[in-house]
């Protein structure tokens, strides 16, 4: 059952159209919400928790209209805002408490499942400190609590790993990896970060002036898109290179990284590529096959790729 | 020192300034203090309440108290201190002020491009509210036009608008450097106000080193003050206008000084 | 010929502390034109270190000096230096054009040159149709944009950018790494800060690490990768009998150790002496016909080395 | 021995009553509000006036047992004083500015650090509207002034009630009337003006400043226009006399105030009133306006 439904969903701010008469009905577990700035992503999120009034047609999320039940959606929503938001004064359970409560979750409940929360995000021991002097990467994961203490059903994060050190960033990819995988849970993250998306979304929806210019399932376009090698060697490689071609394979060198990239024929094996590395004396010091990354998909995207959905 | 550059960044200073503020809700206190007298003025023009027109002596003795205690006092007071110590305080609240030290740009004067811009803005506002209120209240007697023209009615609008704009020149001075020194300008700016509201109680060396006693000496009737009042002569006019002059011009080089030695730390408060 | 340390920033013992909160501690850098990449965790001290190169904060102990000015004269040393800084706020009330007008203004170009060179750098900054409406208004990819335009916008030889990359699109990313590319090679200094580590790999051609106020290591990766012995090299190796290649990869005393992946299909190697392994690797998979799915390099990368350096995958080590 | 893996889990317990969600608010931000030691101590002075007026009439119906204790004169100025309308108008002037000051300093840190630390979104992205948020934050403020003014009051009139005999109760009952009523109108003004007020100004201390000018700047202004315009509706400006006029009619039962300075006039008692509400909707309008999950910029 598709968790979000467009339908001609259209929204202008002013007179500045923002969306573009959006359509479609989604139901990935993980959704990769990408665009260029000023597509219309944190607006569209926005949308959907009710903070716009869209200027015509309307929004289902899980099977509730955005137009009239507004909080009862609210009631399965957890949303993390991109930028840094906290309320001083207060210390980080009580925080998450609050905000729990203000979810409709009774007050022992809420105080239960926000030490529950606090101690799943990582932040067990800084609970009792004011949210005043958390570190940013602390902010962040304070507000991932906030999105998720309540138990909603669906989960809106809005570039969650911005900022973050790699620390920061390994432990928040764990966690909404985790998170997705519980059963019915459904998560939208907006992010610039593609190898971020890479590691928890399993389909992507890319935005381009206020229309959705393309939405595609990674699995099957990792499977679909064509395969080609990597390549890495020591020593003269020409003879290599050009024994190689002999056998049918394309090869174009990358000047800077002096990596090679290669594309095999169905006859070709890899154990050929280290036969005849043996009979040129190079030494094979890496090798992988590369995919179409989501790189290529945003960009083929962005240069007016087919817009599936949208206007 | 290239003059002309400096002029040129002092100017773009200024302009900037004026284009953030103006408009900005901040400086919607200093309109309304501002023109409220005004439009007192004009609606007691429209609906001529009072049955007795009183004499031109009794005109000028109302816009002596209404100038001294609600303009001088109130309105000039407060909206320089509002306006002048966000000009730097403001910028390290809103964690803006790095913009300006970031440019090749001599410190001192940047605070003079700065301080120019709240002055001018200030005596143009103040100057056409204390033009307009004085001309309005007048407008009601009769022998108006005589006493201008060949009373002493002119050179009195002449000293009330120059007492402005040196109040808002001198205070303003003060308060900008306030708003660099301390996290909380208002507290520096309630300290001031009582020193400067009551100077007339304090004996005379003291009354020598408030701004206002100098701003009195300007003035062309003096209100009664009541029994506490130490009453001194009033310094030559020419004096008191040099006097002002320096204390806006001193407390702006100070301010130059102290942006010299301001780092970025924007504490998270 | 100019001296040395006229196209040098030179940080010559430098400590800054904040009351008792420590910024940074004995930090002794002298660096070349070209990029300059900044990593660390969160408070390891990149911004304090960016704040002192750039004049808005004076140490309190040694001295800072960037092309061999002094940040105390701020008209001659801010002619050459950009800086892009992480602070959010904007002036309300300014529109993104007149903040880089006014800014090359006060370079002391005149009106109608600031203008057309405004105009230039928004265009470089792919902000043209955005630049007249208010900052305020801006998405967060917007306002980074209109940061590098100020920072850019006066051609200096010395770029400071903190976390430049933070909030633009893919595109836009790719963009902004090919300019400063452009700058390093005309000769600039580009001193970025950043926690996105297979970008820095791609830019930088030397890093600075820093752990809490203290420079850990500094210069180009691989040369910092092979000073430390006492990490060896880890290979990954995915491929259908990873427990035959473990067999043999013992006889050369230079492997410390071999893991099979959980999956069956994975071995990851640590070795001191990558060289000698790979002619074995190569020997192996040919003497008994593996079926080799994959072979990298685990950590030539910034990352492992920061893992190795920083490390700490909890909250961070600051 | 069984290894717990802790994963993330639903909540599929009940949800509370939606009516009373807005309480949450207070109850979290009391705990805020009194972990500072200075706002309980300005609630403690503020209890001062309420205990003066207990002592009163105390003393004044024991005045025999004071000559019993050879305190005549003390006693003999007590005759003249009785409990009445002018006497609870005296203690209500008092709680009307000390009220006022505990919204102007407590009522900013409600609202301002939220709008400068954007937390609306955490607050608006739940099922917990706009309205729910100015009533919570409100209620904390009604809770604070009400321990300050008609609590206090009912019980000094109770005291008063059970020292003398019930007719004094069914004779004064206008008094107990103004002393809930007026409270709790005093009470909405001061706490939406507060809060609209630290709406607008995005800072604690600016917002506490405008407040505070209000009250003074306002009032000396409407003496002004008094006397320049030669009438008495300057005084609309002016809070307190505002107030004023609403005690003097439940107190004093007079429908008719005289302006203190400038021409005697008089004004209609429901002047006041209608001056209030004329704030408290502007409060409302800005409010409205103000709080809203996402800031549109034109």
């Amino acid at each position: 059952m598709a968790f979000i439904e467009l339908d001609k969903l259209s929204l202008s701010l002013g007179d500045r159209p923002i969306l573009k008469e959006l359509t479609g009905a989604y139901s990935g577990r993980c959704i990769g919400l990408l665009g260029p700035n000023g597509a219309g992503k944190t607006t569209l999120l926005q949308t959907l928790l009710g903070f716009h009034r869209p200027t015509s047609g309307t929004a289902r999320v899980l099977d509730l209209d955005i137009r009239t039940e507004i909080r009862k959606i609210r009631h399965l929503i957890g949303y993390m805002p991109e930028s840094d938001a906290f309320i001083a004064g207060m210390t980080g359970i009580r925080f998450v408490r609050m905000m729990a409560e203000l979810s409709g979750l009774p007050s022992e409940a809420a105080l239960e499942r926000a030490h529950e929360t606090l101690f799943y995000v990582g932040l067990g021991e800084a609970r009792y400190r004011a949210l005043g002097t958390y570190s940013l990467g602390m902010k962040q994961m304070a507000k991932l609590a906030t999105a998720i203490v309540h138990g909603p059903r669906t989960i809106i994060l809005d570039e969650p790993t911005n900022g973050l050190d790699p620390a920061g960033r390994i432990r928040m990819i764990q966690l909404v990896r985790e998170i997705r995988d519980t059963q019915d849970i459904n998560l939208i993250v907006s992010s610039h970060l593609l190898r971020d998306i890479e590691e928890f979304c399993d389909e992507v929806m890319i935005m381009k002036d206020g229309l959705i210019v393309t939405y595609c399932n990674l699995e099957e376009e990792r499977r679909a898109n064509r395969k080609f090698l990597q390549l890495e060697t020591r020593g003269e490689n020409a003879s290599f290179l050009e024994a190689a071609e002999g056998l049918g394979c394309t090869c174009a060198v990358d000047r800077r990284s002096s990596r090679v990239k290669m594309v095999l024929p169905e006859t070709v094996e890899i154990h050929d590529l280290y036969q005849l590395a043996e009979t040129h004396t190079i030494q094979i010091r890496r090798i992988q096959y590369k995919r179409d990354s989501l790189q290529d998909i945003f960009m083929k995207a962005m240069d007016g790729g087919s817009p599936k959905g949208g206007s | 020192m290239n003059w002309n550059l400096v002029i040129r960044q002092i100017r773009t200073i200024s302009k900037v300034e004026i284009a953030r503020y103006v408009l900005a809700r901040r400086w919607l206190g200093v309109y309304l203090a501002a023109f409220a007298p005004v439009g007192l003025l004009a609606l007691d023009r429209l609906i001529q309440s009072r049955r007795t027109i009183p004499s031109i002596s009794d005109f000028s003795q109302i816009y002596a108290v209404l100038f001294q205690t609600f303009v001088l006092r109130l309105s000039v007071f407060l909206s320089c201190a509002l306006v002048f110590s966000q000009l730097f305080r403001g910028e390290m609240l809103e964690k803006t002020l790095h913009f300006y030290l970031l440019t090749p740009v001599r410190r001192e004067v940047i605070a003079v491009g700065k301080y120019l811009a709240g002055v001018t803005a200030m005596a143009l506002i103040f100057g056409t509210t204390t033009l307009l209120s004085n001309l309005l209240l007048y407008s009601n007697s009769p022998s108006m036009s005589s006493f201008f023209f060949e009373g002493p009615g002119m050179s009195y609008l002449g000293a009330y608008v120059l007492v402005v704009v040196l109040a808002c020149a001198a205070y303003g001075g003060i308060f900008m450097l306030a708003g660099l020194l301390f996290r909380n300008p208002i507290v520096a700016a309630f300290l001031v106000g009582v020193w400067e509201a009551f100077y007339f109680i304090l004996p005379e060396t003291l009354q020598k080193l408030t701004v206002m006693h100098y701003l009195q000496s300007l003035l062309p009737l003096v209100i009664d003050r009541g029994p506490f009042s130490v009453i001194i002569d009033p310094t030559n006019p020419i004096l008191s206008v040099l006097v002002v002059i320096g204390i806006a011009v001193g407390f702006v080089f100070l301010s130059g000084k102290v942006l010299r030695r301001t780092q970025i730390a924007y504490s998270a408060d | 010929m100019a001296s040395s340390e006229d196209r040098q920033i030179v940080f010559d013992n430098v400590s800054k502390s904040y009351g008792e909160v420590l910024g940074v501690n004995h930090v002794n850098l002298s660096l070349e034109p070209g990029i300059t990449s900044l990593v660390g965790p969160n408070g390891a001290g990149k911004t304090t270190l960016m704040n002192l190169m750039t004049g808005l904060l004076r140490p309190s102990k040694g001295t800072v000096s960037v092309l061999g000015v002094s940040p105390s004269d701020p008209e001659v040393f801010y002619r050459n230096i950009g800086y892009c800084s992480q602070f959010e706020a904007f002036p309300r009330g300014l529109s993104g054009y007149q903040m880089v007008h006014s800014t090359l203004m006060l370079h002391g170009l005149s009106p109608q040159k600031a203008e057309e060179r405004s105009w230039n750098v928004i265009e470089r900054v792919g902000m043209t149709e955005a630049a007249r409406r208010r900052v305020a208004g801006y998405s967060k990819g917007m306002r980074q944009r209109i940061r590098l335009a100020l920072a850019l916008a006066h051609d200096p030889k010395v770029l400071v950018l903190d976390e430049p990359l933070n909030g633009l699109d893919p595109m836009a990313r790719n963009e902004a790494i090919e300019l400063f590319r452009k700058f390093a090679e005309s000769g600039m200094h580009v001193v970025i800060s950043s926690h996105i580590m297979h970008e820095v790999d791609i830019i930088s051609d030397r890093v600075v690490m820093m752990s809490g106020g203290y420079v850990v290591a500094e210069g180009d990766i691989q040369g910092v990768r092979h000073e430390m012995e006492e990490h060896p090299i880890q290979i990954l190796i995915r491929c259908d009998r990873p427990g035959l290649i473990a067999a043999n990869v013992f006889e050369q005393d230079s492997v410390v150790e071999a893991r099979i992946h959980s999956d069956g299909l994975g071995l990851l190697v640590s070795t001191r002496d990558p060289d000698r392994f790979y002619d074995l690797l190569n020997r192996i998979i040919l003497q008994h016909r593996i079926s080799i799915e994959a072979v990298s390099p685990a950590d030539e990368n910034v990352h492992a080395v920061y893992q190795y350096l920083v490390g700490g995958n909890g909250m961070g080590t600051s | 021995m069984a290894v717990y893996k802790r994963t993330y889990t639903r909540y599929t317990g009940p949800l509370t009553d939606e009516r009373w969600r807005f309480t949450i608010l207070p109850r979290f931000m009391l705990k805020t509000v009194f972990s500072s030691r200075i706002a309980l101590l300005a609630l403690l002075i503020a209890m001062i006036p309420h205990l003066i007026a207990l002592v009163l009439i105390y003393l004044r119906s024991h005045v025999d047992s004071l000559i019993a204790l050879q305190l005549q004169d003390m006693a003999q100025e007590l005759q003249y004083l009785n409990i009445d309308g002018r006497f609870f108008l005296v203690v209500f002037a008092f709680e009307t500015f000390i009220s006022f000051a505990i919204v102007a300093f407590l009522g900013p840190g409600l609202v301002s650090p939220d709008l400068s630390n954007n937390a609306l979104p955490l607050y608006l992205s739940r099922p917990f509207s706009r309205a729910e948020y100015v009533m919570g934050k409100l209620s904390v403020l009604a809770l604070l002034t009400s321990a300050v003014t008609w609590i206090p009051g009912l019980l000094l009139f109770f005291l008063q009630t059970v020292m003398t005999e019930l007719s004094w109760a069914t004779g004064n009952v206008r008094i107990l009337a103004g002393i809930v009523v007026g409270s709790w109108i005093w009470i909405l003004t001061t706490s939406m003006l507060a809060l609209a007020m630290s709406a607008w100004v995005k800072w604690r201390t600016i917002a506490t400043a405008s407040l505070l000018g209000i009250y003074f700047v306002a009032a000396g202004f409407g003496t002004v226009t008094n006397e320049i315009l030669n009438t008495g509706y300057g005084t609309v400006l002016n809070m307190a006399s505002n107030m004023r006029m609403v005690w003097r009619w439940f107190f004093l039962g007079e429908s008719v105030y005289r302006v203190e300075v400038g021409p005697s006039v008089t004004l209609p008692a429901w002047t006041g009133l209608a001056a209030m509400a004329v704030i408290c909707s502007v409060a409302l309008l800005l409010l409205a306006w103000k709080i809203r999950p996402a800031e549109v910029v034109r």
